[in-house]
């Protein structure tokens, strides 16, 4: 293992599979010679050449849709939006045609597609430029949704999103792109299974589900639950959908307490399915209503403080944990 | 010039009667309550796909929007299996899933059959980069309507595909209507043709109710591709013979016009060409006509006795390698 | 009253208000001579004419994003989409500059504009056509989403949204527009207020949530269930955002079991907010867990057959009561 | 010939100054972290926003992309407001809730400062829409990137103008470059005008590092459309100094081409024909420029000493008339 940051083993993922698969190729914005908005793609084109590593026009719907059309007949494209906030410009060509065209072609065309790029609010970038699209697109049948908040699960989730046969989606974040952390040498193979839960902090008093930037925020919050004597099991999700019941479910008979930290909208966000797949299928495990913190339903605001208070965020979470377990 | 393989003329006619007959049947299928959804017929416009695929080969790959049928039938998808799929069977070339809107056939390279008006562009263009990306001596039609131009869609597909220069034959079936919209009431320009000039695009334009002319224009153009990728763009004007849709009684047209039209008939001029060279008699032709009836007939009762594919299974249509947790 | 048709009482709804305020304008493909794919704007372009009532080519993002912009300087644009599964490529506007605006222009442009037409599977339309999209919306800040039942309700949804300040959605229902009910007759003003839920039925064991196609499967069972000494509570949300909260907890408080039929997917679909707020605010007042009867997270196929199994109807709500009744 | 109502030129040319030194001072605080987000500069590109706002009225429309200081303050936005804006203050001309690429001034018509690249273009056409509605005496000016051009709302909003004929001046402010992406690599054209025949839609090239072309061009035109309605598309070539934005080293191009544009800086060259012209003395011109970059220095106290909307308030601004239950 070395420590590496989480750009770095997006970087190593992109690489290793662009390496290893003749079928595989990555394109974008600014993808290649620019090496990246955020760099993530650094050296790749040096490395592999502009056949493998495509720079495109701003035209999200028209290369998300090329990409598709690739993968109809056998290539594996790695499609990067700029962020997730873009996708929505190319929103019919991911939740119609990728997800579709395997039901609709009776079976005769599998979309072995990714999409990546960061998602979900950044840092003051307003309100156009802050969507958490993971809700969105985990209400979509035929597509998955990961959502990495370590550099390892970063290369392993994106290694295994490649090499799924089916459209999956590779929700990043830009404010997590220089977090660093231990990840396996280059020489291991490192694949981390889409659906897969990881229990990040064993605790007995009250389940936090969490995921990508919502996972510092509970891990910061449960070490200072620990000084008031409140022992809280930390999940990240690693993928919303698809969903791993098994861990959450697990968790919770065991602190029959849950409160979800996600980075989405309110309404109907993935808090809201979790919730609802817990209480219909372990109600009598629940000693207290599961609690939700997400973004404010607003708008997000420029003004760094606005923002600060439409954003889940540690206070929130843990007067939520608290509400839970004095309930 | 010739084309590449030029298709014995008798044996294209004989499918644009195949097409002809089936869509007649489809449209007796569906007012019987046979068939479901929306359905769009292609009567009239034959001479399009048929004069198309008759100059490119079978391992070109093929792609248009909902009015698939006739490109279907075209690419070599059997006659069973499209009617098969109309009725939503599991023997339907898209196991009844997908419908008339969704006809899809890998073994043919027939790429769909696709319903959101001009998403299937970028789909097309992708299928053509994928051509470029492996070297290979293919080239890809792609079909949409006049209604399509105005979507943005078209427009990104179009500009990658000049830019990444893949070979790509976008095909501009202008029938003069989307829907009860006529190209002038949709679309700024005098001649749809113009737009490939914005992309830097060769176009021209073809009369799509003469199959010869759509061939040997397709051929060429596919030729040269083949020397050298890069993408065309070729605005072929037709005529559909019915309303857009089932539904539509198409009342925003004049009688006059459907009839001008229909004197031009794609299936009688090439008869008739054929005819005056000799190469076909009333005779053969009555024959080939009857062909394409029983065929079409005997593929209602093929569909009829199908089965659909049962729920239970309906599952493994989600996700490829089977169900998820 | 009279009885009308849901397709001719949104007709009259567009027809009053264009006639009341110079600023309404209708704008889609085929609103004027086709006089709609649907008909519902039957008449309109022979009364208005073309400069009231407008055509567009195949543009959905293209005459959306018009009719914000023309919005922002005061005009009250009613912009029809000839289904809701078509607005997913004028995504982008809908989402982001619709809602977005009033926020991002610190209060200056407030966007009073009207996306309605169809919404949700119809028949055998397959899997690109048959979007149900309300979850997808009421996720967003900013927008409004109403989902009128009856012709009583499309009437005056209808109008209420047109004259709301801000973005509403108007998700009507293909299936719907030749159901007939009474209506007020046209001399009567009839607005049916944004946000406010109708009990179809008074029931005291279990309360059944609905809206737009699914209320008429809930009258069905309840009357189904009568006969089985099941007495359900029919409540119809009318509007999906703003949310009647308080209509829902009255009658949860009361028969202290629920049972959602919506016709979105079911991952982090509307009935999962509802059972959210629900869980949280009134967990005491619950028996049993809230079930969900939805969609199947399955891309719609064609078949008949298939298609019915993946739609909710009333086999599924039936045994989800019993469910929830004797759990 | 003459623009309908010519700004006074000196008047301009402090308005061009300016724009430099907010601009520079913006990139100064950016750096002392007083500007949070995004922050794209205009400088460079300072003649084509001052031209095209000298050639027309206060009451004519204006919108623009995410790069929008420039446009803001050419409108008549205070330079207190702009600066507040950026510090995320409620003194800003948004309030602080926009920022840097959402400057917005109903008063003055600007609407926005719209940062997905090309979703203003349809904006822009419902404004021009609205204008024909009522039958006013506007014209809409709507400013956009050479990177734009390549989004599906670029050509749907294109087509939608050209077939009603609405009162809209595109501009097209050709910088060459989208982030590091030239535009021979975005887009398959000699020329970005020509893609407005694709539309049918009159196009002229512009030198957008002269005042006096901007003006006059987007002069002539508006005179045309103020005549009779219709759209039209201005190419002006410009280039901007600075990266993309504040992160971009802009390393994609040479220091030789950037120095060959600073020696046809927009400010330089203006200053030099009114000298030329005996208009404009250098102790006047030094007054000027020591005028702007006092109003910036003042608009920076100013913007530090405001204060922030407080959270409590934030609710007013999701849905009109109040906070929704
Ligand atoms: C994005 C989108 N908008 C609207 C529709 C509804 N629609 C289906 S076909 C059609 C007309 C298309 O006309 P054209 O492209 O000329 O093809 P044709 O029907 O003439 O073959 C419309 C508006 C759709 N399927 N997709
Ligand atoms: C739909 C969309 N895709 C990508 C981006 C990211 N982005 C912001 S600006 C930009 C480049 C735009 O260049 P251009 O239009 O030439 O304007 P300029 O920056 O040169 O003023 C890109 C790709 C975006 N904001 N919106
Ligand atoms: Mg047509
Ligand atoms: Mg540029």
């Amino acid at each position: 293992m070395r420590e590496i940051t989480y750009r770095q083993a997006l970087n190593e993922a992109l690489a290793e599979e662009i390496e290893r698969d003749p079928n595989v190729f990555l394109m974008g914005e600014e993808v290649a010679e620019y090496q990246g908005a955020y760099k993530v793609s650094a050296g790749l084109l040096e490395r592999f050449g502009p056949r493998r590593i495509i720079d495109t026009p701003i035209s999200e719907n028209g290369f998300a849709g090329l990409g598709i059309g690739a993968a109809m007949v056998g290539l594996r494209p790695i499609i990067e939006f700029m962020t997730f906030s873009f996708s929505l410009v190319a929103f019919d060509q991911v939740v119609n045609n990728a997800p579709n065209m395997f039901m609709m072609s009776g079976g005769q065309f599998n979309i072995p597609i990714t999409f990546r790029g960061p998602n979900g609010p950044a840092h003051q970038l307003g309100a156009t430029h802050s969507h958490a699209t993971e809700n969105l697109y985990a209400s979509v049948p035929g597509l998955k949704v990961c959502t990495p908040a370590t550099p390892r699960d970063a290369k392993g989730l994106l290694k295994s999103a490649v090499r799924d046969d089916n459209p999956v989606l590779v929700l990043e974040a830009e404010l997590l792109y220089s977090s660093k952390g231990m990840v396996e040498p280059p020489d291991e193979e490192l694949l981390i299974p889409l659906g897969k839960a990881e229990v990040k902090r064993e605790g007995g008093d009250v389940t936090v589900i969490c995921y990508a930037q919502t996972v510092s925020i509970a891990l910061k919050v449960a070490a200072q639950l620990e000084e008031e004597d409140i022992s809280a099991e930390i999940i990240d999700l690693r993928s919303i959908k698809p969903l791993d019941e098994k861990a959450i479910f697990d968790s919770v008979a065991k602190t029959h307490r849950v409160v979800i930290v996600e980075q989405d909208h309110p309404f109907c966000g993935v808090g809201a399915e979790i919730c609802y797949r817990i209480q219909k299928n372990i109600f009598d495990e629940l000693d207290a209503p599961v609690l939700r913190v997400s973004q404010e339903d607003i708008p997000m605001p420029y003004n760094e403080h606005l923002e600060h208070a439409v954003l889940p965020n540690a206070d929130k979470l843990v007067a939520a944990v608290k509400q839970v377990c004095y309930a | 010039m010739q084309p590449v393989e030029q298709r014995d003329e008798v044996e294209m006619l004989s499918l644009m009667l195949l097409i002809r007959r089936f869509e007649e049947r489809a449209s007796q299928q569906y007012q019987a309550q046979k068939i479901g959804g929306f359905c769009h017929l292609y009567i009239g416009q034959e001479a399009v796909v048929a004069g198309a695929i008759a100059a490119v080969r079978p391992d070109d790959y093929v792609i248009t929007a909902y009015r698939d049928h006739g490109h279907a039938l075209a690419r070599g998808t059997s006659v069973n299996a499209c009617m098969a799929e109309l009725f939503g069977k599991e023997t339907g070339c898209s196991r009844g899933l997908g419908g008339s809107m969704h006809f899809f056939d890998k073994r043919h390279n027939m790429y769909g059959g696709h319903a959101i008006v001009a998403a299937h562009v970028p789909l097309g263009v992708g299928l053509a980069f994928a051509i470029k990306y492996r070297g290979e001596d293919r080239v890809t039609l792609c079909f949409f309507g006049d209604g399509a131009i105005n979507q943005g869609s078209f427009h990104e597909a179009l500009n990658l595909a000049a830019l990444y220069r893949l070979p790509i034959i976008f095909i501009c079936e202008n029938n003069l209507f989307a829907m009860g919209t006529s190209v002038k009431r949709s679309t700024s320009l005098k001649q749809i043709v113009d737009r490939a000039e914005g992309y830097d695009i060769p176009g021209e334009i073809v009369d799509g109710m003469n199959f010869r002319e759509v061939r040997d224009k397709v051929a060429d153009v596919a030729e040269s591709i083949r020397k050298e990728s890069h993408p065309a763009f070729l605005e072929v004007r037709t005529y559909r013979y019915r309303g857009h849709s089932m539904s539509d009684p198409a009342s925003y047209r004049t009688k006059d016009e459907l009839e001008k039209y229909r004197l031009d008939d794609p299936i009688i001029r090439l008869r008739a060409q054929l005819t005056r060279e000799g190469k076909l008699t009333n005779e053969q032709f009555d024959q080939l006509d009857k062909r394409a009836k029983e065929a079409v007939l005997a593929s209602v009762k093929f569909a009829e006795e199908s089965a659909e594919l049962p729920v239970e299974k309906l599952h493994d249509y989600v996700y490829f390698n089977g169900a998820m947790s």
